[in-house]
């Protein structure tokens, strides 16, 4: 693991808001609409430094999109954040016809996603909506691991032209990219070289699978190559069929619904090009429930130790090539 | 099982045992009910350690008169009573004042409180069916969707089962900003759903500011007025103006007014603890144990 | 081909109001909810037979779906019908919080469905509805292939308790399945024999599938296996895992983006148990635009022609094994 | 190029070659423009072997002022002038008649009419922005969205550039049924949007029949007013009365009045043929070639 180390925790959405304030800075055709959780999703530091350019359209997610549309095809880069779950679910219908369709530059940020949003409960934690923003055409989704990608993947996606969803969390999570750190939007990056399994990861899993595989390392010898793939679409295609090509398995880790999203999204370049067994570490096609972040994670196996599992089982896979049908969503329910 | 959730229990912050069952309704007065109410919120969400405060506590003068007067019918013995009136809490966030309602009612121990938020418990942060808790009717959490469920219950009951069923829908007023809730309204008049009686808890308080600030919603009667409802505003922490427009509710039910009717309550939000009333600051954030002392205090 | 002979063409929209009439008859809790458009959805008919159990929503999507929630929550079985491109999108946080996450017994029939809907152009050819619909919990997702098959799944979702979703279309295609055409929700039916490669297909691309297998027949003495997979939730994990080990490669099809639909489906499964080269025929990632149904499926290469070239192009891979990155879109875009 | 699509042209649907540019424009009368912009839906549609017929005939009258009279700022010789005012048509499905004005106006050749809702066609059933069609400002036809998409271009030209555009978007009466036009309309009053002129085509008809039965939006006016909307109502087929409302708006705009300019046009689906006329079966199918016949012997 060349540069990247723990340097302690912060949220996505503060790299996320910060960014904001820097585009504004850069750009004075940027606009944020704020849906009434503008402290939670940290648009109020754009607000702050832009109250003119900063508009509040109240709790109404349709509207903001729709509104964001307008002004995007008045020459504006318009941003719309609220929690991911209204913010890519209430208007999913006007992301789709006024600004995939208008391919207008609009820009929706997706806050509290993820199961990690913790005690707010099932209503709250957004892990299905990746499935459908990747579906729509001219749509790009970027889900960055920490703090610093969150900040670097906002600029990035506010200076290309076009739709774009940015998805980021509530919660304190491991800060352990740097300024250094490559981002690129649609090229997915080998934070961990290796050949005997590809663990690719986006979110918050990224660093939990750094952290499977120094354990598969130190236990077992076993060298997994890990991948930031903070882009879900476009996907990275070359990088992950090498991946598939040279390690000859892969797991796929993501705090989303194992159907539909980054994992899906891989499946589809691996039997494409060069098919070989994966697992998937996700959420298991059900709702979450309310807890705290790291106690839903484990419940939900959502951590390195289900991604060191996984990893084991692929690779045993790979070696004996067994076929027997096992459904995605295998591991047992948890018990109340 | 909920003791089996590591509650975190400072004695202070321990529940009373009292219920309020059927007979005992009406008879104790309302204002002991609603301090328990008040009470009983404050401790929910210091234990918690994250929910929302101060629109729950502006709610519980209403909620008292709802739930312990003469209007609504239900059995906690029997939470799935066939010709019960139903509840439904179109603003989720708003829950830990139902909760208190249902355990205070005796659908539930009010031990149970204590696991608020709590991974494992029946008391999720916003509503969840999924939990079986007795008494729930519906979970919610995405503004703006529980006031159409309560029209489609009330659809059912008038225009299908044709029984005299009602439903009592509670939704905020940062909610009114939701264009599906005008979609609610438009069908409710259209479909003539005098078994609706819509409540708006009209705190002006919303997440980013006074909602008069953040996306205005007023003048609020004449909007309803004009989507065809019965309108009735009145201070919502007074339980003589409660009791008075729950009992219009009933006639305009029962003479089959062809209206729903719709209650708007002027509230403060975080009633009852000075430090808390009228702040929107205390929408979403529970109080520190220091506060709660603070406000258990005042809530005597 | 046994019992699978082309009788005519009739669309599957007349299916689902038929169906919903049967349904009606046999069942006094089965209440109908109009959209405006109730003539297309051929909802018409319920409203004819059973006025007093039928309502008029208007065109409030949101408030249709919710409503029939809140019927559900009172013993209906409520359908909701209207157009695919706004009776599941429109109402997306309405289906994943109040529908699915109630459980509630609620049914959407989305008609209109793909590019077939022709000239109305790319707003109404929803394409996506199937990658969130699939990634949300306690849904059952339909595509019938037929009138028949349309009917029988519409009284399968009546019958069963929960969400599902059912998918029609406005054209008319081929009618070849019968009364005695085995039909069980959730079990993928195996059309066609063989053993050199699978097809599979759902919706109104079966029947391509079928003429595609009869050509590779014909021309090149392969034997291609063709499976009618109606059901995208859940998944039949068995028969396709099934067919990817005995076939070796697999063609999915469907009038639908490549991305998150089932193809997808079926690539999750087929990484997860038996990694084969897949091919995916479906919409490449772009919005559809206006012209004759016909016209449009020849245009985007959704016929048994695209299906047949796939067919060669997996069977080569699963000769060669070859693993250069090909993307999932790589058919050339059209020409205006 | 259009000319390559396959257009099976009848002689009797051929198009006038006559176009009205800027210079020409009110000179000439409303009338004639009017009986051009129905004569040339009858044949696109009756061309195209689908789409929405009665709708647009509906709105000839309105259209024909707003595009050829002094009130809407455009160049068809340079389409995206930086000061044009813009049309947002909301109601995507009433794209023929925009079409016939774009047309008419000098932004395309009339014969490209022939195309409507052919494969490779720049006229999409509803309007794609992606063919670039010179005149159009947004793709539409989800209903209730492109009202917002007005709301924001007439935000970004009042609050962001401090320009003197103006914004004028037209729904349908059964697109009110929406709610998210609900939100569009309480944003456009509290951003004071005094530079939106919003349209209604008030003919009482959607799909399944009249507006009034299959979910009412009446009162209307009331509506509006109580979501802070300044509401002109007016017959749709007088074009003093059309001329007088969107003066109207240009003096409250002028004046700065700080409220949204809502026009009520109470029109008749298919106006101008007898057969057609309030007709709520023809929304949404073509004439055939006789129909087409017998309507242009009344269109002369
Ligand atoms: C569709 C949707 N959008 C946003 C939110 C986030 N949210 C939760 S409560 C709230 C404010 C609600 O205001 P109000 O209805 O007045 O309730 P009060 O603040 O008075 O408790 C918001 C925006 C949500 N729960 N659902
Ligand atoms: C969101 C959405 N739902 C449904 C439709 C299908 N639809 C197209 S036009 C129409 C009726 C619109 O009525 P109105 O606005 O009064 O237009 P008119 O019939 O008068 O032309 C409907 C339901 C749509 N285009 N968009
Ligand atoms: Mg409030
Ligand atoms: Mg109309």
């Amino acid at each position: 693991m060349k540069n990247i180390n723990l340097q302690g925790k912060k949220t996505t959405r503060h790299g996320f808001g910060e960014a904001l304030v820097e585009l504004g800075e850069k750009h004075d055709n940027v606009v944020v609409f704020g849906g009434d959780i503008t402290g939670s999703v940290m648009t109020s530091f754009f607000q702050k430094k832009f109250p003119e350019r900063f508009f509040s359209i109240g709790i109404a997610e349709q509207n903001a999109t729709t509104i964001a549309t307008g002004m995007a095809l008045s020459g504006k880069i318009a941003f719309f954040s609220s929690y991911s779950a209204f913010a890519a679910f209430r208007n999913a219908d006007q992301l789709r016809v006024s600004v995939c369709y208008n391919n207008a530059n609009v820009k929706i940020g997706g806050g509290h996603s993820g199961i990690t949003v913790g005690p707010d409960g099932a209503t709250h934690q957004s892990l299905e909506e990746v499935s459908f923003l990747r579906a729509l055409p001219n749509m790009t989704v970027v889900v960055p691991c920490d703090y610093n990608e969150a900040k670097k993947a906002t600029i990035a996606i506010g200076e290309m032209y076009g739709p774009a969803y940015i998805r980021f969390g509530r919660s304190s999570v491991p800060l352990f990219t740097t300024d250094e750190t490559p981002f690129t939007l649609g090229k997915a990056e080998v934070f961990r070289e290796g050949a005997d399994v590809a663990i690719v990861a986006c979110g918050l899993m990224v660093w939990p699978a750094l952290l499977a595989a120094e354990e598969l390392k130190k236990n077992l010898g076993i060298e997994a190559r890990v991948i930031n793939n903070h882009t879900i679409k476009p996907i990275d295609g070359e990088t992950l069929t090498k991946a598939a090509v040279e390690c000859g398995c892969i797991v796929t880790a993501e705090e989303h619904q194992v159907y539909g999203g980054l994992g899906s999204a891989v499946a589809e370049v691996v039997v494409k090009n060069a098919p070989v067994p994966m697992e998937f570490v996700g959420m298991k096609d059900r709702f979450g429930t309310s807890g705290e972040p790291e106690e839903l994670l484990e419940k939900f196996d959502l951590n390195w130790q289900a991604i060191y599992a996984s990893t084991l089982k692929v690779i045993e896979r790979k070696n004996n090539g067994n076929c027997e049908y096992r459904p995605l969503t295998d591991i047992p329910k948890y018990e109340k | 099982m909920f003791n089996e959730i590591d509650c975190n229990m400072n004695s202070n912050l321990q529940f009373s045992k009292v219920q309020f069952p059927n007979e005992k309704r009406v008879a104790t007065g309302y204002a002991p009910i609603a301090l328990e109410i008040r009470r009983d919120i404050v401790k929910m969400l210091t234990l918690a350690k994250s929910g929302h405060t101060g629109g729950p506590m502006g709610l519980a003068d209403f909620m008292a008169v709802l739930y312990f007067g003469k209007f609504m019918k239900y059995s906690a013995n029997e939470p799935q009573m066939p010709d019960r009136d139903r509840f439904v809490l179109s603003g989720g966030h708003l829950v830990p004042v139902l909760y208190s309602c249902l355990a205070r009612a005796g659908f539930f121990e009010p031990d149970e409180l204590s696991t608020l938020r709590k991974f494992g418990s029946r008391l999720q942060g916003h509503p969840g069916l999924d939990t079986e808790l007795p008494g729930l009717e519906t979970s919610s959490g995405s503004l703006g969707q529980g006031i159409s469920i309560a029209v489609g219950m009330a659809m059912a009951d008038k225009l299908v089962d044709h029984n005299d069923r009602k439903v009592f829908c509670l939704t905020g007023d940062g909610e009114l900003e939701e264009g599906a809730v005008w979609e609610a309204a438009m069908a409710a008049a259209n479909f003539k759903l005098d078994n609706l009686c819509w409540i708006v808890d009209n705190n002006d308080c919303q997440i980013d500011g006074r909602v008069r600030d953040v996306m205005s919603i007023y003048p609020l009667a004449e909007k309803f007025e004009a989507f065809g409802c019965n309108v009735i505003e009145i201070d919502g922490h007074n339980f003589e103006q409660i009791v008075n427009a729950l009992d219009k509710f009933e006639q305009n039910n029962k003479n089959k007014s062809g209206k729903p009717t719709v209650i708007i309550l002027k509230t403060f939000m975080g009633q009852g603890v000075s430090f808390m009333q009228d702040k929107y600051s205390w929408h979403g954030i529970p109080p520190t144990e220091e506060q709660a002392e603070m406000a258990l205090q005042e809530l005597k």
